[in-house]
């Protein structure tokens, strides 16, 4: 039993590599193979979890050598985001099938497949590391997956993207390297408790200030966080709609738990006062909340929307790690889970709909949400739930963000929150009027037929899962409420 | 004492499986019409069995969704949410069949009809809200679900007038939603019916920042200006949606609100203590006066009730925020009597649109002729508003009144009597129009209104008139207002 | 092995850090940022590299009469693999590089910019 | 003396770099850090790491700088 | 201006860098914690733990094997990435007015380099063999054995001109070769369960089983290796 944590990343990952050969002479059997592994990982991460659920976080030693000498993994609150990870996994392999089958050319369709194996295998390993370097290595898993996924559909806007997401995420990986070198220089250890524990002993200010520098803004770009968003929005917009859905709902939540991850190391300095990066963070995130709402409202194609609404999401996120109270941190930790599930539903949802009817823009658009029911039905419950309207699941996280800014004495962080609120209602307040409410601008429109079921399932499950994630909503609460108070209590 | 009751989310559930029900297998005009009309019966029949408990001081309760945690969605039928969830649903009755008729031949009824249940159920919801989140997410769903049906024309003038409606009552949801977290923070707790949450919250810096985002979020439905603006540039929509705007759902959940965040929120004592109603009561004779001024210069019939609407919902706010007996029992009874005599006008301006297609106040004139029924109703309505004795208006002005003096603020009597004269001023040159001058332009042929249109418009009249003089029957609204009153703690015995 | 000389090597490596972020921000050739790049990893490979060094150590193969000091093994399996990872994103970004010039005609990222 | 054969090296290092930088021609810039790279190599077999040392000269030197020359080939090698 | 801030940015990075290295223990200094924590450990431990001389190859397959899983799965994710982005699309896409791709330089080696390199072949793939087989006891190992073979490789496919359409490895083959990794690794993880009761854990029964753990690792890196550096010869090299 215990011993699935460490398969729970190494089953996508191998399989990632035996897919090729084993769908060599018929692509399309490629994606039968992923979705069983997908559906097998879905399973595993349910066992973790329900064994997190029971016996509370627990450890395993690879290979039998003891922490630090080993490396361990840790299945915590933190760690159930795998549970995230594994359900946009699913449902994005499932709709690939139909997806791929026009948007990737059949000699790159297994490779993509296994691209996204890789993909989803680094994000479960990421999720569950507790070494340092282990979480480095997961985390170029899922950045060269990534990169190369953005232009798994050909297409030159998607490989400029492509390209420029690279250049971005590989300094940035560089820079977590970078800071991992000075941790090990400083302590002679990987495992994140033990970093955690000799560093206190530390006396050097400058090599730990460094690597608290580089590891946040590592991590910042990771996130897309605003003003270090640039590579996001042509690389969530330009890429497979698929692999859009996975950018943005698992990928960029890296930044932030790796942010989680690391800012407990340094939580045991007496001497480091870690209040101005938090200031700092909730200051960026509360600009990145607003900003990136006001570019999604000046976008006129879609997927591109749904990218700079990513930034403003991650805005909430960070925004509640850096307020820093336990309630806030609540927020943050849950949106993290939820906006996965939202967001995914938004992509692969706009996917289907850019998919049947041709067209990108809303102008194009219009009046497709009578074509095509079911899916229209779908992201407008996406909509309202990352709207934040209760009960969906999009309004956990706002809700415990805002009485986390009143816990932080930061009403003004509370009212800024409720702005770029009703800015992103806005924005997506467009989508559905194009959608629904306006009359068609290319007649093409009315004869888009609704999408095939491989599509229409998986997105109506995700949408489901967006109202009854938070109808149902206690138990990713009090893991996220678990988490945050590791977090609070300093590691 | 306090019951656990299915009933409780039935009530609310009818209308939703209705919605469900219509949009998936609504393109059949009888199915839909049976759907709409049998739900709104059931509901009707179903919150009619938890009256006699209600008049006796039983509240029904049921916990559904833990959502958030800790928190909950749940329901809890005491007086005041008894009272205006029958209001809602033996109007929606009305405007069910109304609609029905007055809808024949538009286009996307499917659409209409669906979100139509939705906005009743989530009216439910509403007066049912156990809790100042339950409220909230009742009162955002009724934002989505009316905007549909405001923008179903479709046409330009619709869309903008949708956008308008949006921002106002978005904002103003928005700033519930910070409200609701400042009394989170400040109370720990959500939940109606201890008489006041923030009662030990008295001396706390961020209590006036609660209120005023309370009363300013919940302010923009009940109309106070200066957040009214929407409401007049909403009439685009197709009538039955102005009358379920007006009279059934959107502005009075606005004047609801306000009424639980006065006595349930914050509570009569704290209150009285702080002193902020006495602005607020300032701001509702403001607006009393200066939206009929507006009225008296509309030409349009929809938009002089707009106005109109806008002057009457005061009454309740000015109702409320009095802290008396007398004063609450005059506002949640004008929560009838304004719903009822509006309902009666709307219906009679979209029957006379409908049959004559005249839209403007002065096409009135000689109406009474032709159409003596419909221009009956409107006449009950006209008089009601002007608060002629025996008329539904009548019992508001009186105790609304006497709530003016018992608060000691005699001004409230003369303001009475000014709103009295100006609703005369506006509505009775158009009833004398309407009667004792001759028809001009009509076209041979233009006769009584369709059944489907004057029923519900005559009956509408009639309750008018019921309401008037039923105030010592027991059983009747009046007397679910006093128990309701009586329940309301700390504002000492009403009569 | 005197020590006082390795703390230059930390200033070395960073020198060689910043001409490899010169590259990626000022250069406009693609294959020319991706040159600077690797140079960047490399520099901090190399920082790690000698951060595990020990004064007068050998390599850490344990043998028959070896007895001097042993260089930290762990700094050198790390970057091991970080040089895998870095050539894997050489090559991704290479194969990304061709396609752009497949696709838009150049690899000059202002040109790139303008053309689209 | 290991002192001096460290300076050289680091200096060595630098030069290469920069001439990377300011070189024009993609051609010369790869096999220039093709040198680098060996360069390195040196440097980290010096510092008891035989092991990175042999992994950079087949990776770095090696396989790295075949790929930026298959690349350049198929984009030209002018820069500019 | 733009100059100016690059300059700018740059000498920022630059002086923090530096301000923050400075404190770092002095490079070299044996008391430094990098040796006197986990390290220490390894190398009073690493031989008698893991059987092998060699104690990166202890760190790399032992200790922390699990990243070196990771490692091997990057390194064939680089493989699919490139055939991801250069494999060709089924149809151009339309409206591209782009010049076709320049061929790669034709190479024609002479006459006397392709005998030169055939002549070594043999001795090239025994020095790797070499590499391979003491990763346990000398420097070296499977990836830098399976990067030697995978240079030899790219060589013959050079001189013996053969492109897709003639592959050196049969297609099929080369799939299952380029896995070789992660599926070696795959093997250890099950082998480790069964043998050591934990994953990637060494078998201490029977006394070879350690040895043949790491071996299998060390030939599933190396061959592994070798056909992805090809696949991506050939697939950069194009048609």
């Amino acid at each position: 039993m215990e011993h699935l944590l460490p398969l729970a990343a190494a089953l996508p990952l191998v399989a990632a590599a035996l897919l090729p050969a084993v769908a060599w002479r018929r692509p399309d059997a490629a994606w039968g193979w992923a979705v069983a592994v997908g559906a097998g990982l879905l399973g595993i991460v349910g066992l973790l979890l329900r064994r997190l659920l029971q016996d509370g976080p627990f450890s395993y030693a690879v290979g039998g050598w003891a922490p630090p000498w080993g490396i361990e993994l840790r299945f915590d609150a933190l760690s159930a985001f795998s549970l995230g990870i594994a359900l946009v996994g699913v449902a994005v392999l499932v709709f690939s099938g139909r997806y791929a089958q026009a948007a990737v050319p059949p000699q790159r369709r297994a490779w993509y497949y296994s691209l996204l194996l890789v993909n989803l295998g680094g994000l479960v390993g990421f999720a569950c590391a507790a070494d340092l370097f282990n979480l480095f290595v997961c985390m170029e898993l899922v950045s060269v997956s990534s990169y190369a996924l953005v232009a798994a559909g050909g297409g030159r806007i998607a490989a400029l993207a492509a390209f420029k997401y690279l250049v971005a995420g590989a300094v940035s990986s560089l820079l977590v390297l970078f800071a991992v070198g000075i941790l090990h220089a400083l302590t002679g250890s990987l495992n994140m408790a033990d970093v955690a524990l000799r560093l206190a002993d530390v006396e050097a200010r400058g090599p730990v200030l460094l690597a608290l520098g580089a590891l946040t803004a590592g991590f910042m770009v990771k996130a897309a966080l605003f003003p270090l968003h640039l590579w996001l929005p042509d690389a969530h917009a330009s890429a497979p709609s698929p692999v859009s859905a996975v950018l943005s709902a698992l990928v960029v939540k890296l930044g932030v738990l790796g942010l989680a991850r690391v800012l407990p190391l340094f939580a045991g300095l007496d001497w480091l006062v870690l209040a101005p990066l938090h200031e700092g963070l909730a200051w960026l995130g509360a600009i990145a909340i607003v900003a990136g709402a006001l570019a999604a409202l000046l976008q006129e194609d879609l997927k591109l929307m749904l990218a700079y609404s990513t930034v403003s999401n991650i805005g909430y996120i960070v925004l509640g790690l850096g307020l820093a109270t336990p309630l806030a941190m609540t927020g943050g930790l849950v949106h993290v889970f939820y906006h996965a599930l939202i967001k995914a539903t938004l992509f692969l949802a706009a996917g289907a709909i850019i998919h049947q009817a041709g067209f990108r823009t809303l102008r194009d658009l219009r009046g497709v949400g009578r074509a095509m029911p079911w899916t229209g039905v779908a992201l407008s419950l996406g909509v309202l739930a990352i709207v934040g309207l209760p009960p969906t699941a999009g309004f956990l996280g706002k809700w415990y963000l805002l009485l986390g800014a009143l816990e932080a004495g930061r009403p003004g962080f509370a009212v800024a929150l409720l702005a770029g609120a009703l800015l992103i209602f806005v924005y997506y307040l467009r989508i559905l009027n194009a959608f629904y409410f306006r009359a068609p601008l290319r007649e093409q429109i009315l004869a888009v037929r609704e999408a095939p079921l491989s599509m229409l399932l998986p997105v109506m499950a995700l949408a489901l899962l967006c109202l009854l994630g938070g109808l149902f909503g206690s138990g990713p609460v009090a893991l996220a409420a678990l988490a945050a108070a590791r977090l609070a209590g300093g590691g | 004492m306090e019951v656990l009751d299915i009933r409780v989310v039935l009530a609310p559930g009818i209308s939703l499986l209705c919605a469900l029900l219509v949009f998936v297998l609504g393109r059949h005009d009888g199915w839909r019409a049976t759907f709409t009309l049998g739900a709104a019966l059931i509901k009707l029949v179903l919150i009619l069995t938890l009256l006699p408990g209600s008049l006796e001081g039983v509240v029904y309760v049921y916990r559904a969704f833990d959502f958030p945690p800790g928190i909950g969605i749940a329901f809890r039928v005491d007086g005041l949410g008894m009272f205006f969830a029958l209001v809602s649903s033996t109007l929606w009755v009305l405007t069910t069949i109304y609609a029905i008729g007055y809808m024949r031949d538009q286009h996307d009824r499917v659409r209409f009809f669906g979100f139509f249940a939705l906005c009743v159920s989530t009216t439910v919801g509403i007066a049912f809200a156990a809790n100042l989140l339950t409220l909230l997410l009742f009162y955002e769903l009724l934002t989505i679900c009316t905007y549909p049906l405001v923008i179903h024309d479709e046409t330009p003038a619709a869309l903008k007038a949708g956008r308008k409606y949006l921002a106002y009552t978005l904002a103003g949801g928005a700033l519930i939603l910070l409200g609701t977290v400042l009394v989170q923070h400040l109370a720990g707790s959500l939940a109606f019916g201890t008489g006041g949450l923030l009662a030990g919250a008295a001396g706390q810096p961020l209590l006036p920042l609660a209120f005023v985002a309370l009363v300013a979020g919940f302010g923009v439905k009940a109309c106070l200006m200066p957040l009214h603006g929407w409401l007049p540039t909403a009439m685009v929509a197709p009538t039955p949606v102005s009358a379920l705007l007006h009279a059934v759902a959107v502005v009075k959940a606005g004047v609801f609100g306000l009424l639980r965040v006065i006595y349930d929120v914050f509570g009569v004592e704290l209150l009285a203590g702080l002193g902020y109603t006495s602005w607020l009561a300032a701001l509702a004779a403001f607006t009393i006066l200066a939206a009929s001024f507006a009225a008296l210069a509309q030409v349009n019939f929809k938009r002089r009730l707009a106005w109109s609407t806008i002057s009457q919902l005061s009454y309740i706010v000015l109702g409320a925020a009095l802290l008396t007996p007398f004063a609450a029992l005059a506002a949640i009874v004008h929560i009838a009597n304004q719903a009822f005599a509006k309902i009666t006008m709307f219906f009679v301006a979209g029957a006379v649109e409908r049959t004559t297609g005249r839209t403007e106040l002065r096409e009135l004139t000689g109406l009474g002729h032709v159409m003596p029924w419909t221009m009956t109703a409107f006449t009950i309505a006209a008089l009601s508003f002007v608060g002629v004795p025996l008329f539904a208006g009548f019992v508001t002005k009186w105790y609304l009144s006497l709530g003016g003096l018992q608060a000691g603020a005699w001004w409230v009597v003369l303001l009475m009597l000014a709103s009295a004269l100006l609703n005369a001023a506006y509505w009775l040159p158009v009833v004398y129009r309407a009667w004792f001058q001759p028809p001009r332009g009509l076209e041979p042929g233009v006769r009584e209104a369709p059944l489907l249109l004057l029923a519900p418009a005559l009956v509408s009249a009639a309750y008018v008139l019921l309401l008037g003089v039923s105030t010592r029957v027991p059983g009747m609204p009046f007397s679910l207002a006093e128990a309701a009153v009586r329940f309301v703690s700390g504002i000492g015995a009403a009569p | 092995m005197d020590g006082g000389w390795q703390h230059l090597d930390y200033f070395a490596f960073v020198a060689l850090f910043c001409i490899g972020l010169y590259v990626v921000l000022a250069k406009s050739n693609l294959v020319k940022k991706l040159l600077g790049l690797n140079i960047m990893e490399t520099s901090v490979f190399a920082f790690i590299v000698t951060s595990g060094m020990v004064d007068g150590g050998t390599a850490p193969v344990v043998g028959p009469g070896i007895d001097a000091p042993f260089a930290s093994p762990l700094p050198h399996a790390l970057i091991l693999t970080g040089i895998v990872v870095a050539v894997s994103i050489t090559a991704l970004a290479l194969a990304l590089i061709v396609e752009i010039k497949r696709q838009c005609g150049t690899i000059e990222a202002d040109e790139l910019k303008g053309a689209e | 003396m290991s002192a001096l054969f460290d300076l050289v090296m680091l200096a060595l290092l630098l030069g290469m770099a920069l001439a990377v930088a300011r070189t024009r021609d993609l051609l010369a810039a790869a096999i220039l850090f093709s040198g680098y790279s060996l360069v390195m190599c040196l440097l980290w077999l010096h510092r008891g790491a035989p092991d990175v040392a042999m992994t950079e000269a087949a990776v770095g030197a090696g396989v790295t700088t075949i790929l930026f020359l298959l690349a350049i080939g198929r984009t030209g090698r002018r820069e500019r | 201006m733009r100059r100016l801030l690059t300059a700018l940015a740059l000498a920022i990075v630059g002086a923090v860098m530096l301000a923050g290295l400075a404190g770092l223990p002095r490079p070299g200094d044996p008391a430094a914690p990098v040796h006197t924590h986990v390290a220490a450990h390894i190398v009073a431990h690493g031989v008698e733990d893991t059987g092998s001389r060699n104690l990166v190859t202890a760190v790399l397959l032992a200790y922390r094997a699990y990243d070196t899983f990771g490692e091997v799965v990057v390194i064939f994710a680089a493989l699919a990435a490139v055939m991801v982005v250069l494999a060709p699309a089924a149809a151009p896409p339309p409206g591209k007015t782009a010049p076709p791709p320049s061929p790669a330089p034709a190479v024609a080696p002479s006459p006397v380099v392709g005998f030169v390199i055939r002549l070594l072949a043999p001795f090239i793939a025994a020095f790797a063999a070499l590499v391979l087989w003491h990763g346990e006891a000398l420097p070296g190992g499977g990836f830098q054995a399976g990067v030697i073979l995978g240079a030899l490789l790219v060589l013959l496919s050079v001189v013996m001109g053969r492109g897709l359409e003639q592959p050196l490895v049969p297609a099929a083959a080369a799939r299952w070769l380029q896995a070789a990794g992660p599926l070696a690794f795959a093997a250890a993880m099950l082998i480790g369960l069964a043998g050591a009761g934990a994953v990637l854990g060494l078998p201490a029964e029977p006394a070879w089983g350690r040895h043949a753990v790491l071996l299998l690792l060390e030939l599933g890196i190396g061959l592994g290796g070798a056909a992805i550096i090809l696949g991506l010869y050939l697939q950069m090299r194009g048609h």
